[in-house]
């Protein structure tokens, strides 16, 4: 069973990314997936602490204080780009502008319930960001991560255990060994990593994973 | 490579449908996308809604579009001018409907609609003719109103310089009402004066970044199209 | 008894309007204002249309159709002045950014309710544009009219009966023959022209005015 | 003559008072208008409530001011970082209480105060627990929470420039959320890099109009005060 790795993931997504898409990738996994991007297709990142038109990293000592991330990285602006303030941002955000979100999760329900921002432990401290905008407010909310946790329980759930970011907001879940497409009648699966089986899978998740209809 | 200008204004505005939604920009005649709707009128659809400041002066824009009988509803603050006659004769015929806004609901509705808003409330119009109806709340001792945000179909606005992304600036009070209808219609479609090349735009001084705007033309000033 | 003319009563509401002061002179009368504003005094005018640091009328021949105010007047910009969209705009207005709004009227009640857009009459089309929203959202509201009609009956009302504006929003009046303070008490007169007296007011507005105490 | 400049920055910040509830500028560091944070920190006043999207990092800025215990109470989108222990600490005592807001709404919020609304309905948080207990409603088949403004006696906020009339404009993504605290707080107070002659910043390209601005210093990158 060939468990893509994380280079590998980033680079699944980028590939369903297309050409002229507004997109934002979220902090962590999702942000490598910018390095995947064909470099023959235009695509708009947008990242909502006020810039669209997000370029890579700055090379070494070029890096701004004031140029970054939300992620808090230092990045660059592409000739196009453009800042804007937060409420400008989230507007972008909420009011269906951006074309694509794709964040990580602790958990995602099969019709698309997604956990990604507290464990719900006694005693964390919470901290949600802009986690709970991005969920809802794209027109496709992609989450990436891997399938099963470390101890092996499938992240991929009939329902969220953890506490939510938002409802019925992924639609597409992209982990290291299947794709599923997610909506009110459950999870899809769409791929699946060579040498791994539907029934193989529906053993790993407990769910009763639907196959999607090979494409034409 | 993506490319939003378009060749042509009349293929700008090929795909307006009957019974469209349609925002257009302007106060007066500033920022009034005139070219725009000429092709519109051109294009020979109706049942149109337009959501506009006025309701057209004199015998161009808007007014000559509610001349050719293609508006079932306007939604605007002020559609009584006095050069409004177009206007005035088809609602005072009953064929034009009309949804009259006090002009900074409009904005703040439209804006809502961009931002993904459900409803906002608004202190403006409480206890007046144009709050009848609505449901209102006081809050920390302050009267307000619940009102909806309106969305569009199609922006048609005037602005004066476009890239190829679609980032827009403006020019003086020519600004008005384009920025936020481009957020809060489907389709914003932009006349400008100059579409330069990309990354000749301040990045810090574009108003409407590109991912409001999904079509830009070039007009130039006074020309036939 | 000296009737104060329309100059008169624009240089009159021009004299209250302090240095720093954010201010929209509405349509018609108030515009006026702008020229006797005291020019040792930085005053700041908006136009709702979406200008900030509005100048003067343009010299003949320097009109510009995208440089105009609420009226679609031909105007300037003084240096330090911006241009904004609609919704900052009104913004600025209803989030009590403006200090001192000018407005004329039909009618005023001694509580401040307004009426200023619609005459009501049957048959009349309704327009609006930014009245209600200039009533309600500056600090201070002023209101500058004749206080009578031309057949004697007075604008300044115990309750309106045009269709009304806003509620409890003017705070001042300004006529050709007082200045009133408005408020949930009613009406207190603050100054006449000279050779009205208090009691010759209350017959004319058959109102019970109250007087302001002189000032020390 | 109007001039907002003010000659130091602990003039500035001088009348910021027990209890008030402040707006901090900044999205990590960028925006942090850490000169005009040190001044409030040298005032010793207490009780504040904090507004800002973080809860300080390091030892500086607004770490530095919940480090001195004068904050009673932080508004914000995520309080939590690998260097935010001194408000970890202090929120771990109980000496600190947390409204955790999601930065969208956190946002429309602070621009709602500005615009003079009541109370938005946002579709952010519906169905999770920071919406327990909240107002909800469906509209046009989807889920909306009501949210109120929330408005401040001051803002600080750190602009590129400014001039005497305290029209600003801001540095890449250093602006985020200046331009709506401006617009929200009673007394906004911007520092900046560079305060320029009136009429030379370009009246399109002006972000926040002075209008919203009461005060602007001069905050010389690095200097001392």
């Amino acid at each position: 069973m060939n468990r893509l790795n994380r280079e590998q993931l980033a680079a699944r997504v980028a590939r369903d990314i297309p050409e002229g898409a507004y997109v934002n990738l979220g902090i962590g996994l999702p942000t490598m997936v910018a390095n995947f991007l064909p470099v023959d297709r235009e695509i708009f990142l947008q990242s909502e602490n006020g810039l669209l038109g997000m370029g890579p990293a700055p090379e070494p000592g070029q890096e701004d204080p004031e140029l970054i991330n939300a992620g808090k990285q230092p990045v660059t602006l592409l000739a196009g780009g453009a800042f804007f303030h937060h409420a400008d941002s989230f507007a972008m955000m909420r009011g269906g502008h951006i074309d694509i979100c794709v964040l990580g999760a602790f958990q995602v329900s099969t019709r698309g319930d997604l956990a990604n921002w507290h464990t719900g432990e006694p005693g964390a401290i919470p901290a949600v960001g802009g986690a709970m905008d991005l969920a809802i407010g794209a027109k496709q909310t992609f989450v990436m991560m891997e399938l099963l946790t470390k101890q092996g329980a499938s992240k991929l759930v009939e329902r969220c255990t953890y506490p939510l970011t938002g409802l019925a907001c992924v639609s597409r879940v992209y982990t290291d060994l299947a794709v599923f497409d997610l909506g009110p009648d459950g999870a899809t699966v769409v791929e699946m990593v060579d040498g791994l089986t539907i029934e193989k899978l529906r053993e790993l998740t407990g769910l009763p994973l639907a196959l999607a209809a090979p494409r034409g | 490579m993506i490319d939003k200008g378009f060749a042509s204004i009349d293929q700008a505005v090929a795909d307006i449908f009957d019974g469209a939604s349609v925002m257009v920009g302007g106060f007066g005649t500033a920022g009034m996308p005139d070219e725009l709707i000429d092709a519109l009128i051109a294009r020979n659809v109706g049942e149109l809604t337009i959501i506009s400041n006025n309701a057209g002066n004199g015998e161009t824009g808007l007014a000559a579009l509610i001349k050719a009988g293609r508006v079932r509803k306007v939604i605007c603050s002020f559609p009584r001018q006095a050069d409004s006659h177009h206007f005035d004769a088809r609602y005072r015929a009953g064929e034009i409907e009309l949804e009259l806004v006090p002009q900074g609901n409009l904005a703040a509705r439209i804006q809502a609609a961009g931002a993904g808003l459900g409803a906002i409330f608004t202190p403006t119009g409480f206890g007046t003719l144009l709050a009848e109806g609505k449901e209102t709340r006081r809050i920390d001792g302050k009267d307000y109103v619940l009102e909806y945000p309106i969305h569009a179909d199609f922006a048609l606005i005037k602005a004066q310089r476009a890239d190829r992304w679609g980032n827009l600036v403006y020019r003086k009070t020519a600004r008005n009402f384009g920025p936020i209808m481009a957020m809060a219609a489907k389709t914003a479609i932009a006349q400008v004066a100059e579409i330069v090349p990309l990354g000749s735009l301040d990045p810090e001084a574009i108003v409407t970044p590109g991912i409001f705007v999904q079509r830009v033309v070039q007009v130039a000033p006074g020309a036939a199209h």
